[in-house]
This record gives C-alpha cells, structure tokens and sequence, in this order.
C-alpha cells in the first residue's frame, strides 16, 4: 500500500492508474494524495526511479500498559497476588529471574518471553507464610492426637491392623488411578490371639500370605473398582479367616503325620522306637497300641525326657553340626555310654 | 646327586617326627597312639579285605608303599571304648559314621573291622553298598525273586558277598559249634537241615547261586539267633548304608522299570540286620554322600543323607563324626608320606598343602600325587 | 576344589615387580592386553623378590606400574616354569585345568613307577641312582630331547637342500615338547594320554626310547647334509 | 507412495507377513527417525535464521538446556494412556496453532495435573485484546468441550517475534 502513494507523490502523473488501485487502498492513502493536489511542490526528475527507503509503519499500539511486576508495592500481600498454581508470568513476579544456557560471559535469557520459565512446574503459591496461613485456616478441623500412642509399640499394641493404600501421580481426563484402588491389610499373626489348631488352620487358609519370618500376614485386594469397596472386603476377609480358623470340622480328623507344620516327638516313631527299646532292656515284651505309645510316660525311662528334648530340636531346629552333637550326646546318655572325648 | 641329599634331607627331617606305632593290635591301642600309623599285617589285610573293605586309591597306596598302615585316629577309638563300655545283653546299638567327602570313614570302618575280627567277632561286613544297587556293569546278573512276589534277586553279587563272608570269618566258621536252628528246603532234592553247621549254609549259597539271597535271608535269621544266644557275637558292618534308602536304583528290570531299593530283596536283609531287636552284638554303618545319586550331596550330616525312612529305622543311634585331619595328625601323616617317599620337597610344602586340602584326608593324599 | 586350590590367591605374592626372568617365564601375548606397554611384568617368586631386596633395587622399582601375574605365575612351592611350559603344549582348546590333570596324573605314574623300581632295587648304589622326583624326570628327559642343529630347507638351482644349520634354544626346547607329546600320541586306544607320557618320559630321562632317537636320526640327518651348509649364506 | 507401494503388496500377498523378506525390508510403514537433521537448523550464508531458545537447542539438550514440552504422567514408568496423551497433545498444538493464526511466537506447552489441562504459550500483540480475549474463551471452551476436561490458557504476550529471538544464524 505505501509502494503505491509513493509512487503518487514522485510522479504524480500517472493518476488514472493510481486511481485505479486506490480502491482496495486505505481512506488514510486517499488524504494523502489531495493534500499533496493542494501544496504542488517542485517536482524533481527521478530517472532512476531510485526508491525511497520509508519506514515500514510499526503497528505499536499505544495503549500497552506499563508492566505491572514494576508498580507493586513492596508489603503486598504475595498470597492474593498469586493465589494458586499458574504458569509463570513476567508481569506478575517482580523478581529479576533470567532463564537458559548461555555461552560463557553472557548473561542469560531475561524473564519476559522466556519459554523455559513457563514450561517448569513453580510453587510460587505455596510460600512459607502462605501455607502458615493454610495450615492455620485448617487447624480448626483437627483433633489432638492421643497422648498414650506415644510410641510405635503403643501404636502396634492397639492398633495392630494396618491398612496400606497408594496415591499416584497422576494426570488423564479421569481423577482416579486404577491402582489407586488396591489396599493392603497388614497384620501381626500372634496379635489376633489363637489357639495351636486355630493358628495352624488360619495359616493353611492364608497360604502364603503369612510371613513365617516376620509373623505377618498381608492381605491384599483389588477386585472392586472403589478404595472403599476393597478396603470393607479386606477387612471381611481377615474377620471370615478369623472365625473360620476358630471352626473345628470332622474332616480335621484325619490330618496326617507329614502335614504336621512341626515335629511332635509324641507322635513320631522315634517315641516308638524309644519305647521298644526300653521294653526290651526290661525284657517285657508287649504290643501296644498307637494310643498307648504316644501317652507312655517317657521320665521313666532314665535319660529320656533329655532324648525327647535333642530329638525334637533336631527335628524342629534343622540340623546343623551342634544338634547332631546335642542328640549324640543324648543318645549316649540314654544307652549309658561314655561320652566322647575332647581331642586335645 | 640333588636327589639323593633331598632324600636325605627328607630321612632327617622325618626322623623328627614319630609317626609309627609298633602297637599292632586295635584293642590296644589309646590316646597316646591317636594321630601314628599302625600297619596291619599282610595276611590278615588279605583275608579281612580281598573282597573290598579297602578305598579302591587306599588299595593302591598300599601297593606302592608295600604296606598296609592306617592311622589311630580319634572316631576309631571313641567308638572301641563305646563297644567295650556297652552292655551285650541290651539291644544292640548301632553306630552312624558320618563325615565330608573323603574324610576318612571307610579307613576308620576298616580299623574297626581289625578290631572285631581281633576279640573273635562274628563279621558280616558290606563293603559298599552302591556296589549292589548303583554299579551296574554291562552284564548285572538279575532275577525275579521265586519266593517273594515282586522283588528282584541279585544272585552273583550275594554270592560273591557271601564269599566274602566266608573268607573273613574262615577261623570262626570252622568252629562247629555254630548250629542252624531250622530246617531250611531250598527244592526236592536240596535242603539243608537243622543243626547243620553255620558254614554249610554260607557253603550252599555260594555253590547253588540260584539261592544265594534265600540264603542270605536265611544266614541273617540264623546270626540273630545265634548272637541272641550267645553262641557268638556279631559285628555288623555296613559301608555306604544310606545307598539302602535312595529313592531309586540304578538297576531296571527286563520291563525296563526302575527298581526301588526296598525291592531288591538283599536290602530287606541288611535291613533286618540293622534293626535292634537282636542282642550281643554291634552295629556300624557309615552314611556317605558318595553313596547318593548327586543331587542329594549338599550336606553331610546324617538325618540328611539317611532319609527319613533311614533315620526312623536306625533311631536312636550314637553318631561319629570323622573329622579333618587336626595339626598333629597332619604332621605325622605328612611325615609318614615323606618316609614312603610319596611326598618330598622343602618343609614349607607342607604348609601350602595343609592349606590346599583343606586338612581333608583323601584331598592331601590326591595333592601329594604329582609331587 | 582340589584342583583350583592350587592357585588360590593368598599364594600369589602382592610384591610385584618388574620380572628379570628366564625365557619360560615371559608371557608372549599374541594380542595387546588391557595395559600400556610400560606396564611391567610381576615379579611373583619369593626369591627373586629376595634377590632385589639383597640387591637394594627394591626401591627403584617401587613406583613402576605393574601387571596383574596371571593365575599360573604363583609363589608356592611347587611352581615350576617347565612344567607350566609342558601343561601348555598339552593344552587343547584351552581346556587347561584338563590339561594340568593329566601332566599331574602322568606324574604321579612316573613316582608310582619309580618307588616300586625303588623298593625292588637291592643295593644302595642302585637305589641312589633312581630318579624319583617326577619333576627332575621331566627336566632331564626335555634335556635329553633338545636337538642342537636343526634342518632348514633352502632353494638353490632349482632343487630344495636341506641345510643344516643352528638352532635357537628356543626352538629346540619347542621340538623337544613337540617331539613327545606326538610321541605320546603314537598310542592304542585303549591306552591313556598319563601313562604313555609317563612312559615316554621315563624313557627319555634314561636317554632311550622313540624321542631320543628321532632327534639322533636328525643329528646323524644333519651330519650326512654337512656338504650343503654352505648355502645358508651362499 | 509408501502406503500405496504396501496396499500393492497386499493384495498380491493377502497376509502381510508373508512379505518376501527382501521386499519386507524396503517398506517403511512408519515415518523415519531422522535422527541427525530433526530439531536442527542450518546455519545461512547471510546468518539471518532467527533462532528461539528452543530451537537454538537440538534434541539433545532436553534435560539438560531445555525442559520438555509436554508435562504428563504418561511418560513415566507405567504411565496410563500413553498414545492417547501424545494424540491430544498433538491435537492441542495444532488447534492452537490454527486457532491463533501467525501469532503463537513459541512452542505450545501443555501441562497437565489431575484432569486439568494448562496450555502455555507466548502470543504476539498483532491482535487487538478484544480479539485475544474472543480467542481465549473459544479455544478454552472447544477444547475443554472435545477433551472433557477443564482446559486452561495461559498466555504471555510480546511486542514482536524479535523478543523471543535467541540469535540469528
């Protein structure tokens, strides 16, 4: 557009073609050319038709406000400034930030138009008076905490249930991570207080959710698509388990040697061979029932009850050189032998 | 030259350390020999063990050191002093020797066998019981049983057992006195008739191999009886006894069936003898790895090598360990090598090999080879 | 475990220094290890670490950097360089540990051999002469082996001579290993790899055998040749 | 020509995986990595190329110079609705791009939290604020309307592109 009312007032000349353009130009153009009709100056001869460098007219708008971060008082009250997260702003932080990787002896990018300050995440709104104010504003909905949980073994002692669940870091349209949902029930197995079948029969039912190592047990549950849901199962779970292993059914009966969870000398044919043997060296012979056998008193027998004890911490304890010498020692004991010497 | 004074050095180094006992009787034999060599003599090394008895490498030691010498070592005695502190009209007790790999528990059992054969004990002694169950040559004599359902006879290795039986126990045997309490019918025309001497028995099974584990059966019933009337007493020995209680053997019938221990009829046998319902007499087994198929060797203890069917049989029972050598065993078997010629070198070798093998016997004798 | 004890670390001396070792012990390596070439050789014998502390070159060297000795360069007693050499020939497929147990085996055949020859000798004139460290067997039988010329072939007019010439110690080491070991395997099958090679070597510590006589063909080879020598520099 | 060169291959071949290994391995289905020149700009002769920060940064330096454009769960470990994310994201920048024609002066930054979406971007004063205000609501609402989700613009504006100019090369 300048091109054409440049060329007008050069030349001049060659109105109808300029007339013709003007159409699709500008009123502030057709000003242009009748003031130029009224004050005919001297026109010079331009043979090269040399150009005329003019401006480019910069579309500077005048009502730019001067940046606020400039006029903010100094005891503002930064909470009501910025209130919650946003983007990073210029205008709004009256801070000398600069921003970027520069080569050594510049200095960086300033904070107006900087891209990198507003990708990085900020916590411009949570200041420490800030979140005092906060914690303030929400302190009228708390209760005391209870002076006797005092310790972590308080807290285990009268809270011995434990309830696991996760939140995630999360962003998609839905607010609700699935694992989110998953809840985990932790607790101590010699805390629920059972008997010797209850405790075995809780054990089986659990599995191998009970930790023999750390005596817990862990439940856990995800099959309900809310927390709560999984939560209430959870706790059903460990309530039925519970009962359950209180229950003695008729087909318990016929629980077997070798699904015992430990060895018991009584029922073993140790105690039996034991007893053979004694009767023997009693030259009584006599056959005795599976009843008879596991009720023989064994402190009759000299040196017995000293044989129970190495047999069933050989069995029980695993073995390992120092039970081997312990039920060595018993066995020498029971058969009057001497017993082994120390090499020196 | 430089070996001639190396030997001599060596003689005079040796010389420093005794290491030989002239103590050639086991029941004599007390703390103070613990660690020396003693060597047994060739006649009766040939009748106790021409058979086996001896470690196949121990053999051929002796070979080349043209003697037999095996050293008093701690488990041989504690187990000599337990026999002659036990009462023989109590059941029998039965000993476990247990140990690593090559420590020593087959040499101890033969020390052990000496001593029997010396107070005049009736042996009935198993040099291996893998060799029964986990050897299988090309050509394994098998049979089913004729008189037990299901079960399979290993007739030429009983009968070469019995042989053995019949050579270590050649002085007694002679003895007369030693009677067959039944009338035993093998078929139509043979029998063997009660009150008939112990040897003819022995005698049948090893002609009429056919018979050979109807006769073992009938040999261990009779021993009992014998022992529990004090007509004898009886040591019984058993090498490699946990073979008994693998979970199979190496052994397949013609339907090419894996055969199950308790199924050959020799185990229920040897079983039988191991058992304490019998009186005056004693029980030795050894539980060894090697006796084992190899992926039950991870410990040597003996609950775990006996199974539980081993361990219920033979409970209660007084385990042995046969240990490492200890420092002075050690130095007098290094001096005894160096004696023999077997080791030579400057004394610090010593302390390298005491490191290298660990103080295992078997591991010593091994490393000392190429030196 | 018996056979990686022998090597355990705890032998290996910590003292390492730059090596002034015999031939045997230099370790060629056919491609460039993970150290500079500045780096020494260890010094790994006790008495050769002795010998630099007597010297007062200890100090000297303290600061040069210096190789890790490799598993077979200990400082036990029974080290060997020569047998180390001869476990190498045997060596296939670098199956080493192999290849140590059956020199070991072949070994222990050799003292078997010579204690029975020990106890049957009468006299102690006799028995003194009988080698019976195995290693001094090995020494003496690659000794008795060694050639001294070797044959080259050379082209001259058309037509290959085999010259005579001399051979590097090295080399004739090599030809003495070489030589028994195919010897060795000249063998039945049902004969195994120890006791032939024990045998060979027996023969050849008393100067007889298939060993000693291949390397008296080519000294006698060498002397017939003698007319050609002149074309190795001609 | 890539996909039509396949669709010929196709129907020759009804099962794709029975592709002649020689053919199979000169089509592309998916476009090339271009590892070397992408995110890079040439230096001109005239050294005239204006260059933003981020563009004066090649791929690399992300973590490092430059941070990431797009701020998600997504790419994490495990992260839900990965494509999805990447699609929307994509669909964003365009939408922006389209929406506020020659006045986005920056990379679009989109930066989600919970379901909420913030779209950042540095946006040139070429328009009356009449008109960025008209812009902002419609944008807002039309995404917010195709995601559901609240959506977010938060702009910052400059005079120029010449203020968001790193260096010319």
């Amino acid at each position: 557009m300048s091109i054409f009312i440049k060329y007008y007032k050069s030349g001049g000349l060659n109105v109808a073609f300029s007339n013709k353009i003007w159409r699709y130009n500008s009123t502030s153009a057709d000003m242009a050319i009748n003031k130029g009709e009224e004050e005919e100056e001297f026109r010079v001869l331009d043979i090269l038709k040399k150009r005329q460098r003019q401006q480019r007219r910069v579309n500077r708008r005048a009502d730019v406000q001067p940046d606020r971060a400039d006029r903010m008082p100094t005891d503002q009250n930064w909470g009501n400034v910025w209130p919650g997260p946003k983007t990073f702003h210029p205008s709004s932080v009256p801070l000398p930030l600069r921003q970027g990787y520069v080569p050594k002896g510049q200095a960086p990018p300033g904070k107006k138009a900087n891209a990198e300050l507003m990708k990085i995440p900020n916590f411009l709104h949570l200041t420490p008076p800030v979140i005092k104010a906060q914690c303030e504003a929400i302190k009228q909905f708390c209760t005391e905490w209870p002076k006797l949980l005092n310790s972590e073994e308080a807290i285990e002692n009268h809270y011995p249930v434990e309830i696991i669940t996760s939140d995630y870091c999360h962003a998609s349209p839905s607010i609700r991570n699935p694992l989110a949902r998953i809840v985990t029930l932790r607790v101590k197995l010699s805390t629920l207080k059972l008997d010797q079948h209850a405790r075995d029969k809780f054990i089986r039912l659990v599995g191998e959710r009970y930790d023999p190592e750390t005596d817990l047990v862990t439940i856990t549950a995800d099959r309900c698509p809310i927390r709560k849901q999984n939560q209430d199962y959870v706790n059903y779970l460990l309530t039925a388990c519970y009962h359950e292993s209180w229950n003695f059914e008729e087909w318990e009966r016929e629980k077997m040697e070798e699904d015992m969870e430990y060895y018991n000398w009584d029922k073993n044919p140790s105690k039996r061979s034991l007893v053979n043997w004694y009767l023997k060296t009693q030259n009584q012979s006599k056959e005795l029932s599976d009843e008879e056998y596991s009720n023989y008193d064994v402190s009759q027998i000299p040196n017995g009850e000293e044989y129970k004890v190495a047999v069933s911490s050989y069995m029980n304890d695993g073995e390992s050189e120092g039970t081997v010498e312990k039920y060595g020692e018993a066995v020498r004991k029971l058969l009057g032998l001497p017993q082994k010497k120390v090499v020196s | 030259m430089i070996s001639r004074s190396w030997r001599n050095l060596c003689r005079r180094y040796s010389q420093t350390v005794t290491f030989r006992t002239t103590e050639s009787s086991p029941s004599q034999h007390n703390e103070k020999q613990i660690g020396l060599f003693y060597s047994v003599n060739h006649d009766l090394c040939k009748q106790l063990f021409a058979y086996g008895g001896l470690p196949k490498s121990f053999a051929k030691q002796t070979k080349t050191f043209t003697e037999t010498a095996i050293m008093v070592r701690q488990p041989a005695l504690d187990l000599i002093d337990c026999i002659k502190a036990s009462d023989f009209n109590k059941p029998v007790i039965r000993y476990v020797m247990y140990g690593e790999k090559g420590s020593g528990k087959s040499l101890t059992l033969a020390h052990l066998l000496h001593y029997a054969y010396e107070e005049g004990y009736l042996i009935v002694h198993v040099p291996w019981v893998s060799e029964f169950l986990r050897r299988v040559p090309r050509h394994k004599e098998m049979s089913n049983s004729q008189t037990r359902e299901g079960f399979v006879d290993l007739p030429l290795d009983v009968a070469a057992w019995l042989l053995h039986f019949k050579t270590q126990n050649q002085v007694l045997l002679k003895n007369t006195e030693l009677k067959i309490s039944r009338d035993y019918v093998w078929s139509k025309r043979e029998s063997t008739v009660a009150g008939s001497p112990l040897s003819q028995l022995v005698e049948h099974g090893i002609n009429r191999v056919k018979y050979a584990c109807d006769v073992l059966d009938a040999l261990v019933y009779e021993i009992k009886q014998l022992s529990n009337s004090k007509q004898c007493k009886t040591f019984v020995a058993i090498d490699g006894f946990n073979g008994f209680f693998c979970p199979l053997t190496r052994l397949h019938t013609p339907t090419k069936k894996k055969v199950k221990p308790e199924e050959v009829t020799l185990t229920g046998s040897f079983l039988e003898l191991a058992k304490n319902d019998w009186s005056n007499g004693v029980v030795v087994v050894t539980a060894d790895q090697l006796a084992l198929p190899d992926d039950h060797q991870d410990s040597y203890l003996p609950r775990y090598l006996l199974y539980k069917k081993g361990f219920e049989l033979l409970d209660p029972f007084v385990p042995i360990e046969v240990g490492r050598y200890t420092d002075k065993e050690f130095l007098s078997c290094a001096s005894y090598y160096r004696d023999r010629l077997w080791l030579r070198g400057p004394p610090e070798i010593e302390t390298e090999l005491k490191f290298t093998s660990a103080c295992n016997p078997y591991k010593f004798m091994e490393q000392c080879a190429p030196l | 475990m018996s056979n990686v004890t022998h090597y355990l670390p705890v032998l290996k001396n910590p003292l390492l220094l730059r090596s002034p070792w015999s031939r045997l012990q230099k370790r060629f390596l056919g491609r460039p290890t993970s150290f500079p070439d500045y780096f020494q050789n260890p010094i790994f014998r006790k008495e050769d670490q002795a010998k630099l502390i007597e010297n007062s070159e200890l100090s000297k060297l303290a600061a040069v950097p210096v190789r890790p000795p490799a598993v077979y360069e200990t400082s036990s007693v029974y080290h060997d360089p020569l047998v180390n050499k001869v476990i190498n020939h045997v060596m296939e497929m670098g199956k080493k540990k192999l290849a140590r147990e059956l020199v070991e085996k072949a070994f222990e055949n050799i003292k078997r051999k010579q204690i029975e020859r020990y106890h049957l000798a009468s006299s102690p004139e006799e028995k003194a002469k009988i080698i019976l460290d195995p290693k001094t067997v090995l020494h003496r039988a690659i000794a008795n082996s060694k050639p001294l010329l070797q044959l080259s072939p050379i082209k001259r007019g058309g037509i290959t001579y085999q010259v005579p010439g001399p051979i590097t110690e090295k080399r004739s080491l090599f030809l003495a290993i070489k030589w028994l070991l195919e010897a060795t395997n000249e063998k039945d099958r049902t004969i195994h790899f120890p006791e032939q090679f024990a045998r060979e070597l027996l023969d050849a510590a008393s100067n007889t055998g298939k060993v000693v006589k291949r390397k008296q063909d080519l000294h006698r080879q060498c002397e017939a040749n003698r007319a050609y020598a002149h074309y190795r520099w001609q | 020509m890539n996909t039509s060169a396949l669709r010929l291959v196709q129907l020759q071949n009804p099962l794709g995986n029975l592709l002649s290994p020689a053919l199979a391995s000169q089509i592309h289905t998916s476009s090339p990595l271009c590892r070397v020149v992408s995110g890079k700009y040439r230096i001109t002769k005239k050294r005239d190329r204006p260059l933003t920060y981020e563009m004066a940064n090649p791929p690399h330096y992300i973590a490092h110079r430059k941070s990431w454009n797009s701020w998600n769960t997504s790419n994490l470990k495990d992260g839900l609705r990965r494509s999805e994310t990447a699609v929307e994201d994509e669909f964003i920048r365009r939408f922006m791009t389209g929406t506020w024609h020659g006045l986005v002066c920056s990379e679009v930054i989109i930066k989600r939290q919970f379901n909420h979406i913030r779209v950042a971007a540095i946006i040139r004063r070429a328009v009356s604020p009449t008109k960025m205000y008209f812009l902002l609501g419609y944008t807002e609402e039309l995404l917010a309307n195709w995601l559901q989700c609240p959506v977010t613009l938060e702009i910052q504006t400059v005079d120029s592109f010449q203020d968001v100019v790193f260096k010319y090369i």
